[in-house]
């Protein structure tokens, strides 16, 4: 069940700072283009900056930078929003965990802060701590009732599985908006949209990215995500909807790797929330950006047909 | 003349310090929030480490206060008011029936404990799936014959809530590991078919026999004792799958069964902190009255003429109680002469 | 050989806590229950690895077998042991410091190095740590072009960090030390099915892992904690 | 080649290694701004003021900022 006070704290502003992530934005163009969209639509106007890099996380926690370099990094990032006084929203898990994490750190470890704002000072730059972090799928249950009002393609008779990911519900044990064990908060989204929900037995299986693993311990992911993907395959959904566009990455991609290797047939189609909500809102199909996604395409083109492009 | 003692509680504790006042001349009134004598004992199937009938052992001590004159027992009441000092307590209870005010001499405090309900386990799929249930559940499936039949598989889990700072308590609630091995024992008595599991992370047999009582779970009643906390259990097509360590082996194991029993912890009564300040004594802190000496006057609360006793103190076997019951009599009949 | 508890660190993870920036702590409240481990995605699938055993042995002080172990290598970073931990330990951190300890003691670079390049040519060069290069020709048959997709979508042909984001973030990373610490792993190169050929595009779809190349000489590790399992059939590889 | 982690050690123990790692981590998070890392510090800054005009710029705002530090890591007050 969701932490209804937590939802409730999360603000409904006019604007808000949304921060891209590089999957997103370099493998799956459709999050980014409908996580701007939608919230238009919601009535929040996105903000976004060219200045805003990457939130450094996956170089740091594989070991490439160590903390001492993330802590400016992030900081340099949340003073971006911080200077225009807005709070900010990502569309990943990795991003969320990350920025909130580090964060949170440096707002409560002064003498750090201090290090880090020297550094920012000498970019003209610093971080105060003042806004916070939210993740998407956050902002849309925080919506719901805008979402509700906005629905232009309803996902009538479309059966949709929910994959939450492991660093926002496992990271934010005690932040997170929803039980880190048993969430509900997608499935509701699916409900508002019109939407089927399917569950299946290892929803809150990691998918098997495994973070660097999936690089470096190939054979360790590969074997986790089978598991998950046959789990998946079981319920069969029309749908996976991710709210990570790593878990996206991983999910879609290897579907393929394993059809290609002869170890199953998967053609579940993997689509972020943003994705999703966008789909339901009615934007155009050319935003929601399928074409990039590289598995069960043909269900895809099903769903549209079913649901009315 | 002597003055009457107030008995807050009709669980065995209760019921015990109630007897001893009015065996050596005292005047007793015992209330009870619900309708009936007996507490969670009565809620019981057997006791261990010996399989006592529980029903019939509790009902004889609730006959016997029940037909001694001297005790007066109230039952749907509540303490709503309490003033005064050792000797002299004027306090409301509030019956079914309107307001009463009494005097008495001493109060003992033998609220019990509640079994807590584990909905914050949702890794445990508690409230969700109806094989999964509570050790307090399971007692009673086991008294109305509901226990699963043919060849199945339950899966008693331990520490559920206690040695548990985020979900639950630290302190370790003392008999489920004991009630475990005798709830393993019942399955296999109702159900010689079934196979038993127990997920324990240390086995903590604290009391006289219980050690040869869980090893005759293991050595008679070939319960597979495996030493790991549960770490999940999922619901997958009319099973549940439950996931854990054994580690002792330092493998993941994963176990298909069709019955899941937490052992839930014992915790403060509801509202004990309420009770506490109305009575002007000191609760610890998770909410168990605290005792002023834990060694040698356990049931000594911080004020003087207010006694405790019973599993309201800590996490306490029948046993235990029992002499608690009848320590803080003794100590009731001191300042009430 | 027997393993000595007289050599053992005793108070290393005390005296470390106070160091790790408040990255590493609770562990001493474990209870070895093993709930962790009973979770863990990356126990299911190598049964050697085990969050518990590298908790005991970092509060029991047995430095030598958790840096110098190929498990310490094996988290999967899911962080669903913190999110069942009863003790609350933030496990993911503890990965995350002892690895670093790991590589000071010369083991582990070769899973780092091949990480590096997303940081030396992606991150610092572009602010972008995922690149819209494709590695995989599978999915460039599959998707081609990503640039045209996002202008369907409404984008920028190609997503770019100005230069003053990029310059800044270089500048963190040298302030820090990252960019030296980068120049010692030395990294890989990361292939590019734009500049790939043919042949090289059969390997891809053929062989699961990019090759190895790189110059960091690194210490064998152990399988301290259990058997080899999944597809590594030993530390060399 | 060892086939056990103790040997690989040899006679070190794991004080050896845990005081080396702990040493590590001391330099690692260290807060002090001693003249050496000052110095390792000054290639990446001067990379960050030639990169463009508004770099230089708020750079030269920190200089302020700055010139105590350096002194205080020449004479090491």
């Amino acid at each position: 069940m969701p932490r209804l006070d937590k939802v409730a704290q999360i603000p409904k502003p006019d604007k808000i700072f949304v921060f891209k992530s590089c999957v997103a934005s370099n493998k799956y163009p459709g999050i980014e283009a409908c996580s701007s969209d939608s919230l238009r639509i919601l009535g929040i106007e996105p903000v976004d900056s060219d200045e805003q890099t990457c939130c450094g996380g996956f170089v740091t926690f594989a070991n490439v930078a160590a903390p001492t370099a993330s802590m400016p990094a992030v900081a340099r990032n949340l003073s971006l929003a911080e200077e225009k006084g807005l709070d900010t929203c990502v569309v990943c898990n990795g991003c969320w965990t990350f920025l909130n994490e580090f964060g949170h750190f440096m707002n409560h470890n002064a003498e750090v802060k201090a290090s880090v704002n020297m550094m920012l000072n000498m970019m003209g730059k610093e971080y105060k701590g003042t806004g916070s972090v939210y993740h998407i799928a956050e902002m849309y249950y925080r919506l719901k009732e805008e979402l509700a009002e906005n629905v232009k393609r309803p996902l009538k008779g479309i059966k949709v599985a929910t994959h939450y990911g492991c660093h926002y519900l496992g990271g934010g044990k005690y932040t997170a908006i929803d039980d880190a064990q048993m969430p509900s908060y997608l499935e509701e989204i699916i409900e508002i949209l019109g939407g089927e929900v399917v569950p299946y037995t290892a929803n809150r299986e990691c998918c098997g990215t495994g973070f660097t693993q999936v690089i470096n311990g190939k054979d360790l992911s590969l074997e986790h995500t089978k598991t998950k993907l046959d789990s998946v395959k079981e319920a069969d959904p029309d749908i996976l909807v991710v709210q990570c566009p790593y878990c996206h990455s991983q999910l879609d991609r290897i579907q393929q790797q394993f059809n290609y290797r002869d170890e199953g047939d998967f053609q579940t189609p993997i689509l972020h929330i943003a994705q999703l909500v966008g789909m339901g809102l009615g934007l155009d199909v050319a935003k929601l950006g399928f074409a990039a996604h590289v598995s069960g395409r043909a269900r895809l083109e099903n769903v549209l047909d079913r649901i009315g492009r | 003349m002597s003055k009457k003692t107030l008995v807050i509680g009709g669980g065995i504790a209760g019921i015990t310090a109630a007897q001893k006042i009015a065996q050596n001349g005292g005047d007793v009134i015992l209330i009870e929030k619900e309708d009936a004598l007996g507490g969670n004992f009565a809620k019981l199937t057997y006791t261990f480490p010996v399989l006592g009938d529980a029903k019939a052992l509790v009902s004889q001590e609730v006959q016997k206060v029940q037909t001694t004159p001297s005790i007066e027992i109230l039952t749907n009441t509540t303490l709503t008011a309490c003033q005064g000092s050792v000797g002299d307590f004027s306090v409301e209870l509030k019956t079914l029936s309107g307001t009463r005010q009494e005097i008495v001499g001493a109060i003992i405090v033998a609220a019990g404990f509640h079994y807590m309900e584990p909905t914050a386990y949702t890794e445990y799929s508690y409230g969700r799936s109806p094989k999964v249930v509570t050790s307090l559940e399971f007692e009673k499936m086991a008294a109305e014959n509901r226990l699963p039949q043919g060849n199945v598989r339950v899966v008693f889990v331990h520490c559920v809530g206690s040695r548990d700072k985020a979900k639950g308590y630290v302190y370790c609630s003392k008999i489920c590991c004991s009630y475990s091995a005798k709830h393993a024992i019942m399955m296999k008595k109702a159900n010689p078919q079934s196979k038993s599991y127990v997920f324990y992370i240390d086995i903590r047999a604290l009391g006289k026999g219980y050690e040869e009582f869980i090893r005759s779970a293991m050595e008679e009643h070939n319960v597979r004792y495996i030493r790991g906390r549960v770490a999940k259990v999922l619901e997958s097509e009319g099973k549940l799958l439950v996931r854990a360590e054994d580690s002792l082996m330092g493998n993941p194991v994963e176990v298909e069964a069709d019955l899941v029993v937490l052992a839930s912890a014992m915790e403060p009564p509801v509202g004990s902190r309420d009770l506490a300040a109305m009575l002007g004594i000191a609760t610890d802190e998770y909410g168990f009255f605290q005792d002023v000496e834990s060694n040698v006057r356990p049931c000594h609360s911080s004020k003087p003429g207010i006694f405790l006793a019973g599993s309201c103190t800590q996490p306490m076997e029948i046993a235990s109680a029992v002499a608690m019951g009848g320590l803080s009599a003794s100590e009731a009949l001191a300042v009430t002469r | 050989m027997l393993e000595q508890v007289k050599d053992w660190d005793d108070d290393f993870y005390e005296r470390w806590k106070p160091i790790a920036m408040g990255f590493v702590n609770e562990a001493e409240r474990c209870l070895q229950c093993g709930k962790c481990t009973g979770q863990c995605p990356a126990a299911a699938v190598t049964p050697g690895y085990n969050p518990r055993k590298l908790i005991r042995d970092l509060v029991d002080g047995n430095i030598k077998r958790i840096l110098s172990s190929v498990e310490l290598w094996q988290c999967f970073f899911c962080s669903g042991c913190y999110s069942t931990c009863p003790m609350d330990i933030n496990f993911p951190f503890f990965i995350f410091m002892l690895r670093l300890g790991a590589m000071n003691e010369g083991y582990g670079w070769e899973d780092v190095k091949q990480l590096e390049a997303y940081a030396e040519k992606d991150y610092l060069k572009d602010g972008i740590t995922v690149s819209i290069r494709e590695r995989n020709p599978f999915v460039v048959d599959t998707v081609g072009d990503i640039g045209k997709i996002r202008e369907a979508a409404g984008l920028p042909t190609k997503r770019v960090v100005s230069k003053r984001g990029v310059a800044e973030i270089n500048m963190i990373s040298d302030l820090s030390g990252m960019t030296s610490f980068m120049k010692k792993i030395g990294g890989v190169d990361l292939l590019d099915c734009n500049t790939c050929d043919d042949a090289q595009a059969r390997r891809c779809k053929t062989k699961p892992l990019p090759s190895k190349v790189g110059k960091i000489t690194t210490k064998t590790r152990f399988y301290n904690y259990g058997e080899p399992s999944g597809g590594k059939t030993n530390a060399k590889t | 080649m060892a086939d056990n982690y103790l040997e690989a050690y040899g006679k070190e123990t794991s004080q050896d290694a845990g005081e080396r790692t702990l040493k590590y981590f001391e330099d690692l998070f260290s807060m002090e701004m001693p003249l050496s890392r000052m110095m390792k510090m000054m290639p990446g800054m001067v990379k960050f003021m030639m990169s463009s005009k508004d770099t230089r710029e708020d750079l030269f705002k920190f200089m302020p900022q700055m010139t105590p530090m350096i002194k205080q890591a020449v004479t090491g007050k």
